[in-house]
């Protein structure tokens, strides 16, 4: 009786949105003057594949947690996909790239997808569907809250996850984003570069990472009981199919298909190798022995440093930013203990520090070699450009890590961050799903 | 009758049954276990922290015998789950009170 | 001994084969007029993508049942990859595309895919090559039946499985897809607009569903025995593989990469996002939590609803037929044990729901702002198309009950549709195919 | 202190490649005349799918192995997608590609990709940026060695593994990627065809999987202990990635998108079809069950045998390749054990024999109506055809198989080539990596 | 006090628990285990090999009861487990000297 | 010799073996096992419907020792595996009549 009230709701809710049917519609017409069908093929193609990164990302973490909290792990990034990409359709995608309002954020005349449509923008890509830049750059909104999940991962309340990521995505990722990539936006007027993503996404959420694992604090007998990976064959899996999409994120960013994509690709595959090596070594000579966790850690840390500089630098500098990437993760991953706080997955480890030294080394390495519209670093006689990187790191960590921060603290206040003791112990997949993982007995 | 509980590493189990099985015991049940004794577990490495796996895997094999098997049956188990290397593991023999086959209904040595 | 007869007389049949080889090869050459190598490229990768989609599928099941079935369940999709994929070669792409033969079936003029070359057929896709657009029809043709397996999982003999396959795909597949999307088929010269498959792909496959349920009976136990998903991992990640290839299903099937590719690409997107927070939100009120699998089940929900209309609706109103879709979704499955018959994986609540709600809200919904070759629904003043799209789905309805429902019938007199009792109780994986899913041993 | 100092060196390591970065990124520069945005798209997702074949690979072996191994097999795939990058980028691509060195290998001027830019190379790929081409070719010289792993699963030492991949890429695979595709290779003067790859990828990593197994030696236990796949659905996972990379790998090697790439995608997914229920069929009447593996194992080797005939041959052609494919590698695979090696997971039976069978079955079917710049077989009336395959087959298998044993005598000298027997009992997981696949316990 | 240790068929369990739970057994502790005995195991076929699956996946059940309930538990477990085919499995009574309930630190048959 | 069988919570196992550790026995044998008793398990929804799992896992630790250490290892684990709630588990106590240690031949209380 009282689910069939609970249904009818959902019912009139959906037909509230209904009302907005008409009016959204309007904006998909208009003819497409000069869409080209070869970089609409390749935009497309990679929005798939940064789409599927988010799922990766889901197996990536999924396997290293321990078995009890699996499912739990796996449904924050799988249920974010869903959760950002209404934000974003909604909202999200307006704030970050609609009409500047003071270099801060975007206004909110593109709410609902208004005026994005089948025309290109060229402010934003010339030769593609603006509804298809759209949906690009949804993946990235998407992915991005889900990569802070890894830090406090096995004891975050479904519930006041599921607000957090909206919060977080509004109040922090879209002005982030307009900042860095927005028509307008202040860091983009400062002549910062970041081709993919190595400050909105990866500094912004590695830093997050850090505020929330400060504020979630250490799961139940974290660091005396031991919490290997549960299933590494599956975080494997998920580092693998990260990989794979990443070529979307980098060489996708170039919204063309020609020369730009292509180094973008050859780049953030060569860093991405070098730094997966890199780590490996480091982890053998420090520890004895190269870990297969390791090799696909450090592949990540190449994906995460190479990102911003992907459309900048040529193939031999991408190696080095992999390599240093590979070593400079490692290490700040194995030092956590010191330090005493628990970031389950080290996204701080990870992606902040990755994140930090590819945007710097962005300032290091670039080159109008590669991209004509991009810039110079301080390698090819510029070292204002690492300047201004810096400026934008710093923006970012602060920003990132006063709001994420403060909106913890409210929440926490609010709707609570934990889950009880009990449920912890139980494990999120059954206390806050009610499912097992696996059931192998019959 | 006896029961005899082997603890022993589980490569051996498949000699061990086959062993067993030529002495002419054609019925035993095999439990996956995990064991600590002075054979210590052994260190996993992830991502730079140093984790202790304490406990190793063992297999546990249950027989349910005629008493006058029993010292055949410990030979065997013995000789072939020895390799002599510490945690070949540990045989304890109890006394079996009632042994019922489910299939006939048949009782005490007649069911083993 | 016998086996070596048996070898020869595969290799005679191949020889046999052989002969066909000149004959077919001549179809291929004539020069490719107007070829567009972004077009091609977009619905080669689409292709791809739809392939991925029936593995994708296997694991989405395999997950699903209990672990001695996963082999079995994983079996029925990958082989139906091979079979359906000849079955198309040879004649299925000629009965379901071929020259018209009185609006309800093509001749047989294309058997061995004669005629179908490098050179583009305007009727189908004008700037991509024939054969381009025949094997992406192709992955659709392979993916119907598979979606059939669900609902008499753990328990089909895998023998009358392959038979059924291949009549099943003949007789129901084959000359719905001409009604539907073939040159002069009766419905498709209706108007009913199908953008992707909802009727072709969906609501066959979904009817089809319900009577083998039907006529197979329950699983020894049903429902006393709990069943529960033996691993939920690997169907979370079957979601993400189908979710990441429908990509490719409806947007491919603009058969041109630029604004229709684009907007069938996010709304897409959009109405599984919707569906899969709706349905987590339905069962959470319904049943106090909110499940993973129910966060998957409601994507595939929005996928399956979304696709008829992909081409035709704007995003807006996307999320909607999304959010419907997952609602409606949910109610068809809760209220299934009310039923009593055991649709093992709920392919009636989910492709036969779905597909039937979004091929009536293509009726809704549509708009030439999207898609000028498409239509006006009823929200856009043509009321029309609801009747017409109500007629195309009833017309799927009762074609697939009916003829599933005679092939089962004779097969089962003739094959026998199930296992034996001892084999269920088995499993399928060993009985049916003499292999363990997983040997975790040693 | 020690670790402290080793990560020193690496960090010095790094710094000396640095002082390349200058020099290469030079080679980046200058105007992209004449790149088609079509191409590139397909052939930048190409380069993409063939790089996941690698971790699809990684799983298919992976779940073959004994679970105690499943990492240490996995991660041999892994670290090569990583290890042979950085080679091919170095110096693997210039000895492959590289101006000619009197017809048998490549010179030093590309070394660190000099002179590979954005502009397209024409003679390889006039259309797309030599860049695009280089990073396509990278991925299939990732892929061949970690075909080879599979030969000697089980029982491989890490770090010797890690110094004969790089020298076979090197010794083995580099010259004989020039021979038949380079401009001036001598195989490729000869006339040889090989659209993608049965001579250079199957052929050579099959072969060297004969040698490498008899070299190593069969695993402790062998026969008499059964050694079962412990995850099967691993194995169909990663061979359902494999089909789907491989429409990259061949359809990617038209190097254009259009007809060409259209057949190749056409026939390669039908001969995979045909080889998986023609391996599925040959055990099932040899062995009285249908597999699961044996389908999957099926759909490799047809893939495998359709690889060098791919770009050729019409689609009913493809079929009959494909389920001789099918057959003669069951036949291969279950003869093995008479002949006493350990070939631990088949690459000889599907790589070697599959290889051999499609690069003859190229003269054989291969038809200039399919491809103007290909050539006739023997069916197509020019016998001559199937003689070059000939000799491109024998040179191959004996170039590929002496060299390989002689690194491994060497090295097998040098520095050892199998674990310890301990390590062996224990499981690479553990002895190698210090890891466990799977713990699943809390 | 004794322990009855059964090992029957997987798919008998629940119907074991249900039929002991109504004999007012309410205490049980499972295992999963493999058998050996008269009922052989399976073939299964890897690329064309056949591999001998010797072990058939059983469960053990043990209960621990009052020496009064022996009969009546025996009587209840041999009835529902039995299927009449071969590997229904066995039923072993051991005694048992001492019980406790860790919750309370009851001993004996109030433990139970 | 005594057996002692505790049936515990499982995330207690690595608190009761380092206690037995402390009181000098190194020696030990771990089953993961699923329990049924007053503590019931719980409800999980798959598509709607919810389904009952009855069994509540579960970890046995098997430990043997000579009779005089009985008083001493009941306490350690009682102390130890005690919550206070409802499933803390059972501890049975059975008498042993050879122990042999594989490794050496030994038998008896050297070989506990
Ligand atoms: N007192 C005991 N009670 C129960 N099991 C024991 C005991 N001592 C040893 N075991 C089991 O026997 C295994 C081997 O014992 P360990 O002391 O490592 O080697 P060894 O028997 O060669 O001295 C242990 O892993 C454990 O499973
Ligand atoms: N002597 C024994 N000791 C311990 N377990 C036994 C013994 N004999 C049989 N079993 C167990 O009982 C199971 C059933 O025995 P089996 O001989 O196959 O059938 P049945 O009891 O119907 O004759 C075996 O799989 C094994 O687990
Ligand atoms: N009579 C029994 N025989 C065997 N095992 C039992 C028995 N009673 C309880 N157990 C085991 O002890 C566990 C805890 O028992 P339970 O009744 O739930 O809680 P408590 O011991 O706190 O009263 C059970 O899950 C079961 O594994």
């Amino acid at each position: 009786m009282k689910s069939m009230k609970k249904l009818a709701g959902l019912i009139f809710a959906a037909g509230l949105l209904l009302g907005m049917a008409g009016v959204a519609a309007a904006a998909a017409a208009a003819p497409a003057p000069k869409v080209d069908s070869g970089d609409t093929a390749w935009v497309l193609i990679s929005s798939a594949l940064v789409m599927l990164m988010t799922p990766g990302l889901a197996l990536f973490y999924g396997g290293m947690v321990r078995r009890k909290n699996v499912l739990g792990t796996i449904m924050q990034s799988f249920i974010i996909v869903a959760l950002v990409s209404v934000q974003w359709a909604l909202w999200g995608y307006s704030l970050a790239f609609g009409p500047d309002f003071h270099h801060i954020i975007g206004n909110l005349s593109w709410f609902g997808l208004n005026h994005v449509g089948q025309t290109p923008d060229p402010d934003y890509a010339a030769t593609i569907p603006h509804q298809v830049y759209m949906v690009f750059q949804m993946m990235f909104a998407v992915i991005t809250p889900a990569l802070i999940t890894g830090a406090v991962a096995e004891r975050f309340k479904f519930k006041t996850f599921l607000v957090f990521t909206l919060v977080w995505c509004t109040v922090i990722y879209d002005p982030i984003a307009h900042w860095v990539w927005g028509v307008g936006g202040w860091i983009h007027n400062l002549g910062a570069l970041d081709f993919a993503g190595g400050t909105v996404v990866h500094i912004s959420s590695g830093v997050a990472a850090f505020a929330a694992a400060l504020m979630m604090g250490k799961r139940k007998g974290y660091p005396r009981t031991p919490m290997p990976p549960h299933n590494l064959t599956m975080t494997i899996l998920g580092a693998a199919l990260l990989w794979f999409g990443w070529f979307g994120f980098n060489a996708g960013s170039a919204v063309t298909s020609g020369g730009l994509a292509g180094t973008a690709f050859v780049v953030t595959h060569l860093a991405t190798a070098a730094a997966a090596l890199a780590w490996m070594f480091a982890e053998w000579m420090h520890r004895g022995k190269p870990t297969v966790l390791g090799a696909a850690s450090g592949a990540v840390a190449g994906l995460v440093a190479i990102t911003p500089a992907s459309g900048f630098v040529a193939p031999m500098p991408s190696m080095i930013i992999g390599a240093v990437a590979g070593i400079l993760c490692y290490t700040a991953v194995s030092l956590k203990p010191k330090f005493g706080y628990d970031d389950s997955l080290d996204v701080v480890g990870v992606h902040g520090v990755g994140g930090t030294w590819g945007a710097l080394a962005t300032g290091l390495f670039a080159t109008v070699a590669v991209n004509s519209a991009g810039g110079n670093g301080l390698f090819y006689g510029n070292p204002r450009q690492l300047g201004i990187q810096a400026i934008a790191v710093a923006a970012n960590i602060i920003y990132s890590f006063v709001g994420t921060s403060i909106i913890l603290k409210v929440m926490d206040a609010v709707m609570g961050l934990r889950v009880s003791e009990e449920d912890e112990a139980a494990g999120l997949d059954y206390s806050q799903h009610g499912e097992s993982g696996y059931i192998f007995e019959d | 009758m006896k029961k005899i509980e082997a603890i022993i590493k589980p490569f051996k189990l498949e000699d061990v049954k086959e062993a067993l099985n030529k002495a002419g015991i054609a019925g035993l049940t095999v439990t996956e276990v995990k064991g600590y004794g002075r054979q210590k577990g052994h260190v996993e490495i992830y991502r730079g922290a140093e984790y202790d796996v304490t406990f190793v895997p063992k297999v546990k094999i249950e027989v349910v015998a005629q008493d006058a098997l029993l010292p055949e049956i410990l030979k065997v188990i013995e000789e072939t789950a020895r390799t002599g290397k510490i945690g070949d593991g540990k045989i304890f023999v109890t006394a079996v009170e009632e042994t019922i086959r489910i299939r006939t209904g048949e009782r005490g040595d007649a069911a083993v």
